[in-house]
């Protein structure tokens, strides 16, 4: 196996350097998530105009991939209209379970495409995707 | 004067040791407080009871009925001698948290007027250093029955702090669960002020065992405890199988806790009687397979030697957290001299999150645990959300040691690379 | 048209049969309905979940803990393919006994308000026919609660009497427990007319498979019931592994019974909150290697096909119960006929106590069960302390019915010697 | 294995034609002994005068074993002191459990040696034992 597959540059980058990283003082929505089996926990708050995600900041700790990823997702969702989101969402989320086999969408998931390295160890799989549920989880509590 | 092991040659006795992981590289197994390897032995007793006696126990008037309760009967009597016990003392279970989980839903059945019926203004005491399986049982006890729960805090060296004994260990005391050895810290910790005091107040001392039975002798007919629970698995034994062990005269009066076929006297569609122990705490056709391996995995162990063994990892510990002392940035959690502890070490690198580390470390074929190693409250008291944790076995040896040491300055550099 | 079973073929998979019993006697094993016997490739998936994919799942990020994460799920999967369940709604257990136990238990923990919370006025109801593991659990849940226990009970053709479903099953009933399979009677229960009346009162249903999974195509998705329940041991799998299936909506509500690692969402010294299921009924390192065993049993029922298995039964069947109804002074328990039962045969016979009987059947080489079966409610409605229990799997033949007949009468000349 | 080594003709004979089988309107102490394992149940009437026992009555059902082991014992037992008595049960646990080693002390154990054979069938000692497990209860209640 290799190493790199799974720590690409970009994911290490965000990792370093997260962005929307700190809560927002507003938010329409916020949701606190953990991954019981390895302790990683996020907060998250949502902000949506209509129908479009106005802005997603978030706080939390957890390994390289967990923050990695939550950190582009808020990137690559801000300004999005919630079916968008969900088209994304549904990508990343089949991207995840390809098991190594996909490379990803990218003109869906631009940068998350990195990712795809990821989809290889199971038992990371459920980092790549704390942020992205946790989002999941806000923006149904947003109408709801 | 111990005879030294030789892991080499042991590791010779487990099939695992085989294979490799990672695209041939080979495999430094450092995760045996999760799970431990099985050898030859274990898996064979389990295969010849499938192979020649199987049959369900205590019910058949046929040979293979006859053989089967032998062999199970048998392994309950090595069990009962590894650990100094009488015989009838020795309960099999699926697993140390069944054990755990036993006595307190058995508690929670007693009477009023039974010694160990709880109400209100009791109190039941754990500690901060517990696994979840000595920790959660005993919340819902308490929040079943109304008593109060209270715990040892852990001091900075990841010590018991005993300094409240009396207050925490008062008059209103029932039940004292406490771990043996932390399977975070490697802290073995001390019994006999504690359970000076629980008898004291005539609580009883229920002792997880799972990190310390599978490496140091231990004997209950001198220890003083009450109860005592363990995993075969960690012990070289099968998978789904564990002991709960209690004095003979406590489980007479412990009501039972899984119901069903032979664990009664008696029974109508109304009422029943219990059996005596052990029947009255295995409901049902039992484990046979996996109580037969583990007796043949204590055999192994015995043929070893505990104190062989628990030296052994000691010495591994101890170049482990001297070299991990030298790498700039490693933080260890628990003791770092050999005192009363174990074969585990936990620790964390700036700027690496243990999951992260683990991952570096499975690409060389070195297997440790990151997490909270199930053992949340002390994470938090820690102030760390996960750890990386080495934990030793007689079939490790100090190369192993150095990969690990090589790998973890190979992870510092392998993730400064883009900072 | 189903191909029929070759049973001496299939013994060949077996490797039991290779031994002998009793000085050189062909085994005759008659003894399935306690436990079954073994194929090599559920041995082997033991084995080789030891040998190659040894450590603890969902916990580590090495590779070892993939492989065996990977083999305990999968075989999740397998067992949810086999009773036609989704896979989150399938919970390893380490037996029949303990599946109705947890359900018991984690009713008794439902806090008011819950569904699934109990109180005086309320009723549960169970059949005079059950096993002790499904009736027993019941009994001490309505002792802990208050709630009332009643029954269906028994006919003199060994069916249910149904005539009384509306008073038994009234309004007030939470919980119905019954049996597929009678393990005595060999009688199988027609569920339709009990399902459709316990959901009308808002009822669950549980249902004890312990004798129906191994040996008749049960698909749950069809079949009705809430919760089901088996034993892998009956089913050719391992010994320590069972099954608890439950609708997905009413698992989300049921309160955990075990509790400890791996069955959290997070924990603090004082308070603990749950996964979601099946993790939520799974607390510890789980029976791993009799899992996989387990899934490559249903693996190997499944290629035989659960339909010819389960006509193969009925026709040994029904040529013991001719057989016998030629002896003089033989008297069978149950249907006599092959509507609606399996392949457990029940029977007395005048003037020699089952106990003696099975061992002079067992000095033939033959093995069958002698005793109140774990049922000793519907002994007693029976008018017996015991009966001789011959129960059929897919590695019996029509010789080996052929010899028990022989028994029996040798039976009856040897115990006449001496009147 | 054979068979006939358990089912001696004056084992089958005491089962067929029981002695001291039904209670005895008077006794000193009555106990009730079930073997839980196979359903076989005993109820025995045990009067003792002083030291002697002077009667042993008892009703049941079980197996061969169980019931010629209890018929056997009564006859033995009546009429000895009970230090007597708790020499031979003493010899007749010590002979179940010699898996076939032994052959009994004659002198103690009369008629009873012929159990020496079922020794060898684990399932069965229990059996064996019923009735006098049941004795050796009801002997300990008439003093405490
Ligand atoms: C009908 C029935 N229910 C429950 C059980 C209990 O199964 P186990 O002993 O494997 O838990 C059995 C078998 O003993 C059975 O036949
Ligand atoms: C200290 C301690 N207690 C309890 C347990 C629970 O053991 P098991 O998961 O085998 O039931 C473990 C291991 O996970 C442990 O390390």
């Amino acid at each position: 196996m290799n190493l790199d597959n799974m720590y690409q540059e970009v994911i290490l980058d965000h990792y370093k350097h997260p962005e929307h990283k700190g809560l927002s003082a507003k938010k329409d929505v916020q949701v606190h998530h953990i991954n019981p089996s390895c302790g990683d926990e996020i907060t998250l708050n949502l902000s949506m105009s209509g129908d479009v995600v106005t802005e997603i900041t978030w706080d939390g700790i957890g390994c390289s991939i967990s923050m990695a990823s939550v950190s582009m997702m808020s990137g690559l969702l801000t300004g999005k209209t919630r079916e968008e989101a969900q088209s994304i969402l549904a990508a990343f989320l089949e991207l995840m379970q390809s098991k190594g086999t996909e490379s990803g969408d990218e003109v869906l998931l631009e940068d998350a495409v990195a990712f795809a390295g990821v989809s290889k160890f199971p038992a990371r799989i459920k980092c790549a995707l704390l942020g992205w549920m946790a989002f999941k989880d806000a923006a149904f509590q947003v109408v709801h | 004067m111990l005879m030294p092991l030789n892991p080499v040659k042991i590791r010779k006795d487990f099939p695992i040791f085989e294979r490799t992981v990672r695209d041939g590289k080979k495999l430094i197994y450092l995760d045996s407080g999760a799970t431990s390897q099985k050898p030859f032995a274990v898996i064979d007793a389990e295969v010849n009871f499938y192979k020649f006696h199987n049959a369900a126990v205590h019910r058949g008037a046929h040979q293979l009925a006859e053989e089967a309760t032998d062999a199970y009967e048998g392994a309950r009597g090595l069990v009962a001698g590894f650990i100094g016990a009488s015989v009838d003392e020795v309960i099999f279970t699926k697993s140390a948290t069944e054990s755990i989980n036993l006595l307190a839903y058995a508690m929670g059945n007693a009477p009023r007027g039974n010694r160990f019926a709880l109400s209100p203004g009791d109190k039941i005491v754990v500690t901060e250093m517990e696994h979840h399986a000595n920790l959660i049982p005993w919340q819902e006890l308490s929040n079943r029955t109304g008593a109060t729960l209270d715990w040892f805090q852990v001091n900075d060296e990841g010590r018991l702090d005993l300094s409240t004994l009396h207050a925490v260990i008062s008059p209103e005391t029932k039940v004292v669960a406490i771990t043996h050895q932390s399977n975070v810290l490697g802290t073995i910790n001390p019994l006999d002020e504690i359970l000076k005091r629980a008898h004291e107040v005539g609580a009883v001392v229920v002792l997880d065992a799972c990190q310390s039975i599978p490496h140091l002798a231990v004997d209950v007919s001198t220890l003083g405890v009450d109860f005592l629970a363990f995993s075969g698995h960690k012990a070289l034994g099968p998978t789904g199988v564990g002991i709960l062990w209690g004095k003979a005269e406590l489980l007479d009066q412990l009501p039972p806790f899984l119901y069903g076929g032979s664990m009664i006297e008696s029974v109508t569609m109304t009422e029943s009687t219990w059996a005596p122990s052990p029947r009255k705490f295995e409901a049902g056709v039992p484990n046979m397979a996996q109580a037969v391996g583990l007796g043949a995995a204590l055999e192994y162990l015995q043929a070893v030697g505990l104190n062989a063994i628990h030296k052994h990892e000691i010495d591994l510990t101890m170049q482990l957290i001297n070299g991990l002392q030298k790498i700039e940035g490693v933080k260890i959690f628990g003791p770092t001299n050999n005192i009363m502890r174990g074969g585990t070490v936990s620790f964390a690198v700036d700027q690496i999150h243990p999951h992260d580390l683990g991952q570096y470390l499975d690409s060389l074929g070195i297997a440790v645990r990151t997490g909270h190693h199930c053992a949340w409250p002390l994470n938090k008291k820690l102030g760390v959300a996960a750890t990386t944790r080495a934990s030793f076995y007689l079939y490790n040896d100090s190369d192993e040691v150095e990969a690990l040491l090589d790998g973890v300055l190979g992870a510092q550099k392998y993730f400064a690379r883009f900072s």
